[in-house]
């Protein structure tokens, strides 16, 4: 099995290298179907090891040592268990289909070759991440998969707003790094290793104080990952990078690693439930909060971009709550639709000649079929209407907020579902339905390869047909996850719950049909609503990147700026030059001194006489006083 | 008593001496003074029994530096009044106090505080010269001899310096003539 | 009233700073050597006197090497002058300004 | 000969030097490549026979030089100094085969190669007279090599250099005379012996002063701040080898005495400093990534973040365990190999353009994408990305301070965030963008002789960082011998419980058995 596991972890490493070699040669086909071929491989040794996995087997291994001095010790060790498996699934499945769908659409791209060897490369740093058994060959792929996001959000590095988007993200990511380092040396130096098992069995013997920091700043990393409230920013700003590159990293893999890390570290976050209600509360606070932006924005892929940071915050109130596995379900549900969806609009994007604005779209159904399909059934499963996959992954989260007592979260999470169908369906109605407002920009959409609607199919059947593995999932993830089945007991309940919440998100789809179906023009600020001082706060996403840029961005490049020219040029340095001016000025003025005059001289021995017998005097005296 | 009324009576005399060597405009009177002075100070160094020291002050210093400081002056104009350019006399006069009471204490404070051993005791037996000549050739007999070559290196250096073409009269010459006696050498004045 | 140590010393500090009186004052480079003439008999005298009251011939040697000093520093010293005053004609301290610095 | 090896590699480049004199202009390049080549391999064959499991001084060689004052010539190579050594020699041979400069290069190969000797002895010396020795005429051809090569400052530059660097030395030394007296007054003998002195105890009080007299001359060398300014003067205005060898080999020999000298010659001393020290640290760390951050040159970015991991050492060095020690010595040769190829890089678009700001560039990525990649790669390693060489060091260092302080590691930490600002901001000036200046369009991409230094480097980089067991296991066994000698040499209860005792661990030599 370990070999396997090899495969899994490696073809996409040999895929991204294999790529690289090309990079700088013209585009070729066979690079992308290389590496796609790849990145299937690594399904295929993923899907062995599922069953093996399903079979009660787990498969730890270690390759060799990385880092050994002192007691630290840490191999590069990998570990194929339930959960990990469960990751290894969702990632090479989204990321195999974004591979043979990129093919298409980076097709006319310079960079073709290049992407291919981020994507894997990415794509490696992910297995890396899910696959390590301690938390420092975690750490490998977190940063990982933020080098290849800086790098892959940046791909088109002539566009400013591009690059701009990819250092924010690698910085902000940075900054939850230092939480996550911080956290990682409280583990070592209270426990002594990194590893999971290790530090999972003997995390109870600890102080509570002490891990509940852990807890905080591991949590922290993986705010930064997830893109929670304060570091979310990043997110939808990263949109400017291609398409199947938000849907793989910033949809699908890569955010949800936060919510990994929390699942994976289950054992320490049990222990502290204090910390589970914050990052509980936060995830809830972040939903609706993302939500609310997603309603007004524009930006076909910004609102898709809020949706996952909505659903993120989904994920972490079920972490947070101890429904760990609820949250892994709804991270693997949420990783096919949202990906689908993406890559729909990718479709889009492509057909509309990169235009961004919904609002600009519009009648699309009719050249674009299949694309339309998929992004109404995606958006369906966003939604949670049974039997699709959001039904079963994100009202069970629902219901852990209604079991576990916290009906303000439930309150709040309710309501961002039907907030979340609104925005769903404003878009799809937007893009699809209506008149034809794309005519007025003289654009001729057309639909997308064959090829990458079959490649997105998968995904599709994965989307509608996720929740009925609940089970055999549950059964598999029980082994290492707590196994907290949550049902409203009382069935009444249940049942009410369950259809006022399907009831309450049909009509806001409903509503969202009925106000923008039939859109015929392109908004210009003019209208009422658009004044309206909430339009504004949530256009301008509550004017947090502008508050960033004011209290973090400016003061801090003003502040290196005065540390340069003020500080260092004249301050510290204006004083070593100052001494050795001094020095030099001394020489200078005591040139005359010597001006040959020999009565002067002699009189400066007067005077060096006078005090040298000053000081022998006081010394002697002193010595007497002080030796007496 | 004895040895009172001599020491404040010839160390009167010397400071008077010594004022006058300072102050005095005329080159001779300055002269005339030192000697006199070195001759009085000798008078303190047989007090203190080192009449060996005593002699050779006598000897050397009024004999032989003071014959050399004389032979020396015939060169210069001596007659004359010597003129010196304003100093201002009451920083040197402070100066100079100073610096005095500072050598006092350096003198007497390890003395008070008894931190002074004799290396070489005075034997009360013997006599001075005998004592010093002793100690001269046992001790110091390596500053000895080098002091010994030293005064003959003083003494060459002398000779070589000063009697530089001596069969030439300065007194005689011209002002020009003696500009021109050093060759590749600008004489800054014309004389006097 | 026995003379002490101290007497002897506060008259050779006397000296000293008519010595050093006569060194700041003199622009004439011949009195000038009177001038140090004094300040070395002034040394001179503190050490015998201490050689005397502490019973330690060292001091009186250190004499003997002065007035060897004192000696040679005459004959050197007159030597130089004589040449220097055969050269310019003047034996003024002020005058002799080739050093500048 | 194995017994001679470090002889034979300190004066083998001086005696190749020498003889350099009288090889034609043409074919001085060639021998300097053969030269450097040859001390290299040396070097590897000095690794290659280096007994990692032993924690101790390996190839041990005396010879008296004034016996009277136990003043010997002493050399030996620990884990410590065994891969700065090897650095050393490396970058010489990079340094030279890369060489584009122009101008009287016979001058600058000989210069070098003596440049080297000096390296290395300093780096090998286990006598502190020697040691001084080595480490001041390191100075000479440094002085020189900016003098002569450098931009239009040079003179202000290399007097500046020279002279900060040799004040904070005289200081160093006053107090390497001082301890040398005081071994004198304790056994009633001179030695100049580093690891003599190490058996000695001192008093509290000496320790507090001899420790900050060596380290002012070490403090300057580094340079910790304020004592940085002379660095970028020095690197603004020195040629692109001069930068190379400065930030890569000379830097590191402030840190490496600081753990050869400071540390185990006054433990308790180093523990009484170590706050504040990483105060300094953190200062040096955060305010030069925000100096680097407001630069308009590029190479000034590099130097200033030169300085800003060298904090990031000084903090692992006063760690005061293994982990932040041998993290530390890890990262020297890490930030040696990374910045090296950082001045390389800047080097090549300087031959170019013949300017270093960056607003004259933007765009480069498209114009010179296999210069961009690998500056890209080097980058990443600066900002210490995992399985880049610095982040094993940085990882280290970091943690093993933790130990130690909780909130000053947690500062010390933003070098992870201010060091990817500057970064990534000078990165996006220079290659990103669109090419907006004509001069930049037709720029030819790195070249073959630009190649054989960066390519080795890269490999480097990346291999240290996925594997570097070979390195660190050998250091790691040098720093245990010196963290338990300070263990038992610690008076001060606190020193006591603030370096770690690790004679309880098995295959850990004591103090008797390591010196």
């Amino acid at each position: 099995m370990e070999l396997y596991l090899y495969i899994a972890l490696f073809a996409p490493l040999v895929g991204s290298l294999y790529s690289s070699l090309f990079a700088r040669s013209p585009k070729s086909q066979q690079v992308g179907i290389i590496a796609s071929g790849l990145l299937f491989t690594s399904f295929v040794s993923s899907t062995i090891l599922l069953t093996y996995v399903m079979g009660g087997h787990t498969v730890h291994t270690e390759m060799m040592t990385w880092i050994a001095t002192g007691d630290l010790y840490i191999p590069f060790g990998f570990v194929v268990d339930q959960v990990s498996v469960v990751m290894m699934m969702v990632v090479t499945i989204v990321s195999t289909v974004v591979h043979v769908y990129s093919i298409g659409y980076m097709d006319h791209d310079k960079g073709f070759n290049r992407f291919f060897a981020w994507l894997s490369a990415f794509v490696f740093s992910m297995m890396v991440l899910v696959m390590s058994d301690n938390f420092a060959g975690l750490f490998i792929g977190w940063e990982g998969v933020g080098l290849c996001s800086w790098g892959l959000i940046g791909f088109w590095y002539h566009k400013e707003s591009a690059t701009w988007a990819a250092n924010e993200a690698f910085i902000m990511n940075r900054i939850a790094d230092l939480g996550m380092l911080i956290g990682i040396f409280l583990v070592y130096w209270n426990v002594g290793s990194l590893q999971y098992d290790v530090v999972f069995s003997e995390i109870g013997n600890l102080q509570p104080v002490i891990i509940t920091w852990i807890g905080i700043f591991l949590f922290i990393g993986a705010m930064g990952k997830s893109a929670q409230f304060p570091l979310h920013t990043w997110l939808a700003d990263a949109m400017e990078g291609p398409t199947p590159v938000s849907a793989l990293i910033h949809a699908a893999t890569m955010v949800t690693a936060g919510v990994y890390l929390v699942v994976r570290a289950n054992p320490i976050y049990d222990l502290i439930p204090n910390v589970g209600i914050f990052i509980a509360s936060l995830g809830a606070f972040v939903a609706l909060f993302a939500a609310s932006m997603a309603l007004v924005n524009r930006d076909m892929k910004r609102i898709i971009a809020y949706s996952t940071l909505s659903q993120l915050g989904y994920m972490f109130v079920a972490a947070g709550l101890g429904a760990y596995w609820v949250a892994l379900f709804h991270l693997m549900a949420h990783a096919f639709f949202k990906a689908l969806l993406f890559l729909g609009a990718g479709n889009v994007m492509h057909a509309m000649h990169d235009e961004l604005d919904p609002f600009k779209m519009g009648g699309l159904r009719k050249v674009m079929k299949g694309t339309f399909v998929m992004m109404t059934l995606a958006s369906v499963a966003l939604a949670g209407i049974y039997p699709f996959a959001g039904f079963f992954s994100k009202d069970l989260i629902l219901e852990v907020g209604f079991v576990e007592h916290h009906y303000v979260i439930y309150t709040v999470l309710l309501l961002t579902a039907g907030l979340t169908a609104f925005y769903s369906f404003r878009l799809v109605a937007l893009i699809f339905h209506g008149e034809e407002r794309y005519k007025l920009f003289g654009i001729h959409p057309h639909e997308a390869y064959k090829f990458m609607l079959v490649a997105m199919s998968p995904l599709l059947v994965l989307a509608i047909i996720a929740g009925s593995f609940k089970m055999t999932y549950f059964q598999l993830v029980m082994n290492l996850l707590p196994a907290t089945q949550y049902h409203v007991h009382d069935h009444t309940t249940f049942w009410i719950m369950t259809i006022g919440t399907q009831l309450f998100v049909i009509a806001a789809i409903l509503f969202a049909y009925k106000k923008y179906s039939n859109w015929s023009s392109v908004p210009d600020g003019s209208s009422a609503m658009e004044k309206s001082f909430f339009y504004k706060l949530l256009w301008n996403q509550y004017y947090i990147p502008k508050m960033y840029e004011e209290i973090f961005a400016k003061p801090y490049a003003e502040l290196s700026r005065i540390a340069w020219k003020q500080i260092d040029l004249k301050i510290v340095d204006a004083t070593v030059d100052a001494i050795a001016n001094g020095i030099y000025k001394t020489g200078e003025n005591t040139r005359d001194i010597q001006n040959g005059n020999l009565s002067t001289m002699l009189r400066w021995m007067v005077v060096g006489l006078v005090v040298l017998s000053i000081l022998a005097v006081a010394f002697t005296v002193g010595y007497n006083v002080v030796g007496a | 008593m004895f040895e009172a009324i001599a020491f404040y009576l010839f160390a009167a005399l010397t400071i008077v001496m010594f004022t006058i060597t300072v102050m005095t405009s005329q080159a001779l009177y300055a002269l005339t003074a030192m000697a006199a002075g070195m001759i009085f100070i000798s008078a303190f160094f047989f007090l203190l029994g080192a009449d060996f020291l005593g002699v050779i002050q006598i000897i050397v210093y009024t004999g032989a530096v003071m014959a050399l400081y004389a032979f020396g002056m015939m060169f210069f104009d001596t007659t004359r009044n010597v003129v010196e350019k304003g100093t201002n006399p009451q920083i040197v006069f402070v100066l100079g106090v100073l610096a005095a009471v500072m050598v006092v204490t350096i003198f007497v404070a390890p003395i008070v505080s008894n931190n002074i051993q004799a290396l070489y005791p005075i034997q009360e037996n013997i006599g001075n010269s005998q004592a010093v000549g002793m100690v001269l050739f046992t001790k110091y007999l390596v500053p000895f001899e080098l002091a010994a070559v030293m005064l003959l290196v003083a003494m060459i250096g002398g000779i070589v310096l000063a009697g530089k073409k001596m069969d030439k009269s300065l007194t005689l010459m011209k002002e020009e003539e003696i500009g021109g006696l050093d060759e590749g050498f600008e004489p800054e004045a014309g004389g006097h | 009233m026995a003379i002490t140590l101290t007497h002897y010393l506060v008259l050779a500090s006397v000296l000293f700073v008519i010595g050093l009186i006569g060194v700041m004052r003199r622009k004439n480079l011949l009195m000038l050597f009177f001038a140090t003439e004094i300040l070395l008999n002034a040394t001179n005298i503190a050490f015998a006197a201490i050689s005397h009251y502490i019973g330690d011939l060292s001091g009186q040697m250190f004499a003997f090497f002065i007035i060897a000093i004192a000696a040679s520093e005459v004959a050197i010293g007159l030597g130089l002058l004589i040449v220097w005053y055969k050269r310019t004609g003047k034996i003024d301290l002020d005058q002799m300004n080739s050093m500048r610095g | 000969m194995i017994d001679h090896i470090l002889t034979l590699l300190i004066f083998f480049p001086a005696l190749a030097a020498m003889l350099g004199f009288v090889v034609t202009k043409d074919s001085i390049r060639a021998y300097g490549i053969a030269v450097a080549g040859i001390e290299f391999l040396l070097s590897l064959w000095l690794w290659y026979a280096y007994d990692p499991m032993v924690s101790g001084m390996q190839f041990m060689e005396a010879a008296p030089l004034i016996p009277a004052f136990g003043i010997n010539y002493l050399l030996g190579v620990d884990g410590i100094s065994l891969f700065i050594i090897i650095l050393s020699t490396f970058f010489t041979l990079i340094g030279i085969a890369s060489l584009t400069e122009k101008r009287r290069i016979k001058d600058l190969i000989i210069t070098l190669l003596f440049l080297e000797m000096t390296m290395v002895g300093v780096f090998a010396a286990l006598d502190a007279i020697v040691f001084y020795v080595f480490w001041e005429f390191s100075l000479v051809p440094m002085l020189y090599i900016i003098g002569a090569w450098g931009g239009p400052l040079r003179i202000y530059a290399s007097v500046k250099f020279f002279l900060y660097t040799f004040t904070g030395s005289l200081v160093m030394l006053v107090g390497m005379l001082f301890m040398a007296y005081f071994y004198y007054q304790a056994t009633g003998q001179w030695s100049f012996a580093i690891l003599e002195w190490y058996r000695l105890i001192l008093p509290e009080n000496f320790q507090l002063w001899l420790f900050v007299a060596f380290f002012l001359g070490f403090a300057i060398k580094v340079p910790m701040f304020p004592f940085h300014t002379w660095l970028p003067y020095a690197h603004g205005q020195a040629p692109t080898i001069g930068s190379v060898i400065l930030a890569a080999i000379l830097l590191k020999m402030g840190t490496y005495a600081f753990v050869r000298f400071s540390l185990p010659l006054f433990p308790d001393a180093s523990v009484f400093f170590m706050i504040p020290i990483a105060v300094i640290a953190i200062i040096m760390i955060i305010y030069t990534a925000m100096v680097a951050y407001a630069q308009e040159d590029i190479k000034q970015v590099v130097a200033y973040s030169s300085i800003s991991h060298m904090g990031v050492i000084i903090l692992g060095t006063f760690a005061l365990n293994v982990e932040g020690v041998s993290g530390s010595v890890f990262l020297m040769l890490a930030h040696g190999v990374v910045s090296g190829a950082l001045f390389l890089l800047v080097g090549v678009i300087y031959d170019r353009r013949h300017t270093k700001l960056m607003s004259e560039f933007g765009g480069l990525a498209s114009v010179m994408p296999r210069y961009a990649t690998i500056f890209g790669i080097m980058m990443m390693a600066s900002v210490g990305l995992p399985l880049t060489i610095n982040f094993v060091g940085e990882f280290l260092s970091l943690l093993g301070f933790y130990k130690q302080s909780h909130m000053l590691t947690l500062t010390a930490g933003t070098a992870i965030i201010v060091g990817a600002i500057y970064m990534l901001s000078a990165y996006k000036k220079a290659f990103f963008g669109n090419v907006t200046n004509e001069e930049n369009k037709k720029l030819k991409d790195i070249n073959k002789t630009e190649l054989v230094g960066l390519i080795p480097l890269t490999i480097v980089a990346i291999w240290l960082g996925v594997y570097p067991k070979p390195i660190l296991e050998p250091i790691n066994n040098s720093v245990e011998s010196v963290i338990q000698l300070m263990h038992d040499k610690a008076q001060s209860a606190e020193a006591k419980v603030r370096i770690p005792d690790l004679s309880g661990k098995n295959g850990t030599n004591t103090m008797q058995e390591a010196y």
